[in-house]
């Protein structure tokens, strides 16, 4: 174990069962400091639910680490102040409060009740730099719920960007993006996975995949079929024959064909 | 024998809890709709007993007609309420129990207004006025009546949700508004049928409660607030949850009021419920998902 | 932004001022002045004079007052149609109460400030009436107030038509002793007239070898009377002493009957079951129970068959007649025969004529007493029919002189 | 953007605006012009218009709808009114109806406390707070919100109301406690310190607006809507939902409590009926009529439909709950955001613009 594994993510024999359903059965995870790291897999693999997990949405038994503290058994809340930050598959911001006001929520959540009771003067200086990370420099004023669909879901990153999470969980952050709006989004996600923050994407675009990962994870029934980098993943037989039945879906993920992604592969994009 | 006896009064007062509020697992819990009117629906159904007394004058005759002609008057009424207003609500679950509330009232003065406002007298038939002596327990008849109606709606119900094509179709557009939609499932249709149904029951446990209680205007008020409670208690929307919680609900009021009157008892009875919420959010009986918040 | 809470600053200044001010010239005229309440002066400058009545018209004492307010209207109109009072048409004012106290506190205030009448008549609930009463003294405006009620008041402003406890409900303890009644059960609602009543009737029973077995109240409203009946039933009292009122009413008799109570074995004495009531629960579960009143739609006066002949006729055959609204119709002709003693609406000239007022009422001959402004009636005790009526079966021979603090009972001693 | 577009947009011109006028109207217009029975009534309805305030931040900002502000009324209510009916008993001597129903022969130890103008006084908002916070922590953190939190509020009203009825000998019961005759010391039969009463009462609801203003235009009131509206984003973000709800809670409790004290001056009465579930629920239905998520209109929609109650059930005394009962079904079903946003609605109407609906 390196010292990088020892400030990241670590998980060790998490398991969580829904009225008996095991959604996830003994899944050790380390994702490095600074990683990029994608999580795949069919419908019911689990991804989603170890986002969860991790961020205390749902019970779950084994252990969770995060640089040196353990989350599970915590409050949602005071894990979030830990640091985690997350995303949800629907963008959830705040649609009647401006760009601006939700930025300045989440960079907030250390503030003091005193400061709480006060009027907003100006733009914090964090929010300010985010504003322009985030290409909505322009829409400071506008409503959250006026935005259009991929500029709700950069905002949101924003906002974890604001918070200053060190670990950022992002469910499908470009589902329904444009071409460019992807590649802006995976150029961002490689540019605040640089230094000591760790991205964990659950995706199922594979073009996306391919051109952003730096490393792979793929889930089945709950467990990890198989680790690595993409070319290892996507050479991996088990993977071929579990997630993708047929060795022509293989081909296609592996080249990752224009117009085919995720729901191609994935049938209806339901889980919630 | 003494507590035989509190044991029955207390599923005698289950089975009037469970009555009023079965409507309401279905306008409720499965639409989300808080009808505060769902009191003068009750109302509603013990008048129509009072106006086929003018008609059928046997009262035994009458009250077994009675039961599913206030089924039907109560259910249209409700059905009026839900496409003239209701309709335009179903996403904003709170203005529901606003709007309803602002129609209770003017259903409540119609009724002073049709009847007058002193209560009305309905005529019980013989056989349901007397008690059956089971040893030495007294069991009252019309007790015993109440407990089957309720019975009887309770596996109606549950038959009609779970056995039949319509049932099939109102979980469907509870669990999931737009994909049973994109399946082809008329949703407006079954939105009315659901809450024509819910309000029907109500009808039915006016009538019930001509047996029990006064027929007046301001009837249907003094069961409201049970009647949601039992519903919240139980798990919304799951009738197994409303059934449970009606008998628990009903039993723990009677008990407490041998002990200790009836209004420290039913200050208890709240208390108790609210710290049971306290404890289960979700009620008794919850369908657990996944889904955020 | 900073023009704008300066602006706001300056506005709040201002409304402190302007408060402090307000606030110094009470402060100094409270203490200067505690009497500048004026009395209430009715307008009887036209040729008309106004009357308040202040009943539930919606609400759940709707049930009850609603015949009231027609009572009251039919003896305005029979007074109107023989000359009205010294010469004025009587103009009556309805006001409703809405079931809500501090409601009728507020029309109260209403009918006296705003309409000027000369009197008010109504009131049902003894909270009702506790809300209007300071409003009455502090105006010194009259009440009229047609309700049996539970004693212990005896307000200036008042005057009392309906049977305070001597004239009801001892009466009503004085027979269940006669017919050798030794063991009593008390259920009643949750409020004060019950209570208080029922603290009158253990004294009374402590105090004539009688026992209370039990006392059981229900929340107003409540119709779930399973283990009250089981207790009673259970208990086997000699009988029960019934101070229900509305829609409990209704339910206790179905539940009561339903456990195979009955009136031979376990009779019940009833206080506020008239034959409104009667009416509304069925004859079918009140069979040969019994009731306390001072007169019932059966009473057997001259004036009594007027009456009745005269309320079916505005308002409908099927229409009956009962204590409170008989104690409502005798109010407005007792107000006009002190006004016209008295030659003046003046308030405390109509009180001072008072006294030794008489009025041959449905109800027999009714006497006012000056000294505690409630009246001499006649108690009666009756039994409900199979038909609904209630007869007579026991009446105290002559008006019971009214005795709101039960002053001359000696087992009264310790209860107020 | 013409003059009246700017008046009559949301921001620091219109609300200070607003407040002036209200200052205005309430302070110099409304003593000057209305008779003393009126400017009793309007106090009434006053106080009826500061637990609107409070409603309004935790319903209409905060998206608790709470059924049972009858409670925290009821406390400050009985809180102040036991004071005064202690202060205007002679020493050595129990109130009245204490004396009346005899079940007691000494003063109980729960009275105690408040024969002090100095704990009675506070403790009419405070204790309400405390109750909220209380209940506020237990139920939010639990996550209990929307019908569920309303019918459990209802409940609390109702068990409340009953409560107090069934302890006779020591709450006065149904009668409540009445006949308050003086206000520390003041003759509340004078119509000058009546006067003064209501002054005090306007004074009251013109600082609860204030501190709902700041409330509403900080930081915090932002935030208020972000649980409103998305709870367990706003978790992930750090905070607790919970303290954020139970904080607008109990200012809204207290606004009530304050209120209840308030009424008490202003009626000289209080009782169980007052508290119940029905009043709980009509505060609601003023604030939803006046638009529950604007500054002021939860206080105008409350003394309106008050006002409009007593106007109604003057002119029409039989059949004035159609005009009631009709208006809340028509704002509510057709005019979601209150009378408020009328002129919006007008406004888009005329522009042929959908108006947008927010619950």
């Amino acid at each position: 174990m390196t010292d990088q594994t020892a400030a990241g993510l670590r998980i060790r024999d998490l398991r969580v069962v829904f009225d008996g359903f095991v959604a996830v059965d003994g899944v050790d995870l380390d994702v490095p400091r600074g990683d990029l790291r994608f999580l795949i897999g069919p419908n019911g693999a689990g991804k989603t639910t170890i986002v969860d997990a991790v961020t205390g949405l749902s019970k779950a038994t084994g252990s969770v680490q995060f640089g040196e503290q353990e989350l599970l058994g915590r409050e949602v809340h005071r894990i979030a102040r830990a640091g985690i930050g997350r995303t949800f598959q629907t963008a959830t911001v705040f649609e009647e409060l401006t760009v601006l006001q939700n930025l300045d929520i989440a960079a907030g959540a250390g503030r003091g009740f005193a400061r709480l009771l006060r009027r907003r003067r100006g733009v914090p200086e964090a929010v300010e730099r985010v504003l322009g990370t985030i290409h909505l420099a322009d829409a400071t004023d506008r409503l959250a719920g006026t935005l259009a669909h991929g500029q709700k879901q950069w905002l949101e990153i924003g906002m974890l960007l604001v918070q200053d999470a060190r670990l950022l969980l992002l469910d499908e952050p470009v589902a329904g993006m444009s071409h460019e709006e992807r590649d802006a989004t995976g150029a961002l996600l490689q540019e605040i996975a640089d230094g000591d923050r760790t991205v964990v994407i659950v995706e199922h675009d594979m073009e996306f995949l391919r051109k952003f990962a730096r490393t792979v994870t793929v889930l089945h029934q709950g467990r990890v079929l198989s680790e690595g980098s993409v070319a290892q993943v996507q050479a991996d037989p088990k993977v071929q024959e579990v997630y993708l039945g047929t060795a022509a879906d293989a081909a296609v993920v592996a080249e990752g064909v224009d117009g085919v992604d995720g729901a191609g592969v994935d049938g209806v994009k339901v889980e919630g | 024998m003494a507590v035989l006896t509190q044991l029955f009064t207390g599923i005698s007062f289950g089975a009037v809890l469970l009555l009023v509020a079965l409507g309401l697992v279905l306008t409720f819990g499965q639409m989300n709709v808080i009808n505060m009117a769902h009191g003068e629906l009750i109302m509603a159904g013990a008048y129509t007993v009072y106006m086929l007394q003018k008609v059928v004058t046997s009262a035994g005759a009458s009250l077994l007609v009675a039961l599913p002609v206030a089924f039907v008057v109560s259910g249209l009424l409700g059905l009026a309420m839900e496409m003239l207003l209701l309709r335009r609500l179903y996403h904003r679950p709170l203005d529901t129990l606003l709007v309803t509330w602002g129609l209770s009232l003017v259903l409540q003065q119609a009724a002073r207004d049709l009847f007058g406002a002193p209560n009305k007298q309905t005529a019980a038939p013989e056989w349901l006025t007397g008690a059956v002596e089971v040893g030495a327990l007294t069991l009252p008849a019309s007790r015993l009546f109440i407990l089957a109606v309720a019975v009887v709606a309770v596996g109606g119900l549950s038959v009609a949700l779970t056995a039949t094509s319509l049932g099939r179709r109102i979980r469907a557009v509870v669990q999931n508004r737009n994909l049973a939609a994109t399946s082809g499932i008329p949703t407006a249709r079954v939105d009315r049928t659901t809450f024509f149904i819910g309000s029907g029951l109500a009808g039915v446990a006016g009538v019930a409660l001509t047996l029990l209680g006064a027929i007046g205007p301001s009837m249907g008020t003094s069961y409201i607030v049970d009647a949601f409670l039992v519903v919240v208690a139980g798990g919304v929307g799951r009738i197994q949850g409303a059934v449970v919680m009606a008998f628990v609900i009903g039993m723990l009021n009677a008990l407490l009021e041998y002990q200790v009157g009836a209004s420290v008892a039913k200050v208890l009875v709240f208390v108790a419920v609210v710290l049971f919420i306290q404890w289960r959010p979700q009620g008794l009986f919850t369908l657990r998902t996944r889904s955020l918040a | 932004m900073s023009r704008q809470s300066t602006r706001r600053t300056a506005l709040t200044a201002l409304a402190a001022t302007v408060a402090l001010t307000l606030a110094a010239c009470g402060a100094k005229s409270g203490e200067t002045s505690t009497a500048t309440t004026a009395a209430a002066t009715a307008d009887t400058t036209g040729g008309t004079v106004k009357v308040g009545l202040l009943n539930s018209l919606s609400g759940t004492m709707a049930i009850s007052e609603v015949t009231v307010r027609d009572s009251l209207l039919l003896a305005v109109e029979q007074i109107n149609a023989s000359g009205g009072v010294l010469g004025k048409k009587i103009e009556p004012v309805s006001e409703d109460g809405a079931s809500d106290w501090p409601t009728f506190a507020e029309k109260a205030q209403k009918l006296i400030s705003v309409d000027k009448v000369a009197a008010t008549f109504g009131g049902w609930t003894s909270a009702s009436r506790k809300q209007m009463l300071p409003v009455f003294e502090k105006n010194k405006a009259l009440l009229f107030y047609p309700v049996q009620y539970e004693g212990l008041e005896a307000s200036p402003y008042i005057f009392y038509t309906g049977a305070t406890t001597n004239q009801q409900i001892i009466p009503a303890l004085d027979y269940l002793k006669g017919e050798g009644k030794k063991t009593l059960f008390l259920v009643g609602s949750d409020y004060v007239f019950p209570r208080t009543a029922n603290k009158e009737i253990r004294a009374y029973a402590e105090a004539n070898g009688m026992t209370v077995v039990d006392e059981q109240y229900k929340p107003l409203g409540n119709t779930e009377f399973s283990a009250i009946v089981d207790k009673i039933k259970s208990s086997k009292p000699d009988a029960v002493f019934n101070t229900l009122n509305g829609d409990s009413n209704v339910a206790f008799w179905k539940q009561y009957k339903s456990v195979g109570l009955e009136a031979a074995t376990t009779p019940v004495m009833s206080v506020s079951i008239a034959e409104e009531e009667a009416k509304a629960i069925g004859p079918q579960y009140l069979s040969g129970q019994l009731v306390a009143w001072n007169y019932y739609m059966t009473t057997d006066t001259p004036k009594n068959k007027e009456f009745v002949a005269a309320y079916k006729a505005k308002y409908g055959e099927d229409k009956p007649t009962s204590d409170p609204m008989e104690a409502a119709y005798v109010s407005v002709f007792l107000w006009k025969a002190m006004v016209e003693k008295a030659g003046s609406f003046d308030v405390e000239k109509v009180k001072a004529a008072a006294d030794g007022i008489t009025f041959d009422a449905p109800e027999g001959l009714v006497t006012v007493d000056g000294s505690n402004q409630h009246i001499a009636k006649t108690a009666r005790i009756g039994k409900i029919g199979d038909d609904g009526t209630i007869t007579e079966v026991w009446n105290s021979g002559k008006p019971i002189e009214p005795d709101p603090f039960l002053k001359t009972y000696d087992w009264a001693a310790g209860l107020s | 953007m013409s003059a009246l577009d700017r008046l009559t947009r949301p921001g620091p011109l219109r609300a200070a605006l607003g407040f002036g006028l209200g200052a205005l109207v309430l302070l110099v217009v409304a003593p000057a012009t209305l008779s003393q029975f009126r400017l009793d009534l309007l106090a009434k309805y006053l106080c009826f218009g500061i637990v609107a305030v409070g409603i309004g931040l935790a319903w209409g900002r905060g998206g608790m709808l709470t059924l049972g502000q009858g409670v925290y009324f009821g406390i400050g209510a009985y809180a102040m009114a036991m004071h005064l009916k202690l202060a205007q008993t002679p020493p050595g001597e129990l109130p009245d109806f204490m004396q009346l129903y005899g079940e007691v022969t000494e003063l109980p130890l729960w009275w105690q406390p408040f024969r002090q103008a100095s704990v009675a006084v506070p403790a009419t908002v405070l204790l309400p707070m405390l109750v909220a916070f209380v209940l506020g922590q237990a139920v939010f953190r639990r996550r209990i919100k929307g019908p569920y939190f309303a019918i459990l509020s209802q409940a609390l009203a109702a068990a409340m109301a009953i409560l107090i009825v069934g302890q006779q000998g020591t709450t006065g019961g149904t009668n409540g406690l009445t006949d308050i005759t003086s206000f520390f010391g003041y003759d509340l039969g004078d119509p000058v310190n009546r006067t003064t009463v209501y002054v005090v009462v306007a004074v009251c609801l013109l600082g609860c607006l204030a501190v709902a203003r700041q409330l509403m235009q900080s930081r915090y009131g932002e935030l208020l809507v972000a649980v409103r509206d998305a709870p367990e984003r706003v978790r992930f973000l750090g905070y607790d939902p919970a303290n954020v709800q139970t904080f607008a809670y109990t200012v809204a409790a207290g606004m009530a409590g304050l209120a209840g004290a308030m009424f008490v001056c202003a009626v000289q009465a209080i009782n169980p009926a007052s508290i119940d579930i029905v009043p709980s629920i009509a505060f609601v239905i003023g604030v939803a009529v006046g638009g529950r998520a604007t500054l002021l209109g939860p206080a105008l929609g409350a003394i309106g439909v008050a006002w409009l109650t007593t106007a109604a059930s003057e002119a029409l005394a039989d059949r004035w709950t159609y005009i009631q009962g009709g208006l809340f079904i028509l704002v509510v079903a057709f005019l979601p955001n209150g009378l408020a946003s009328l002129p919006r609605v007008v406004g888009d109407a005329v522009r042929r613009r959908p108006a947008e609906v927010t619950s």
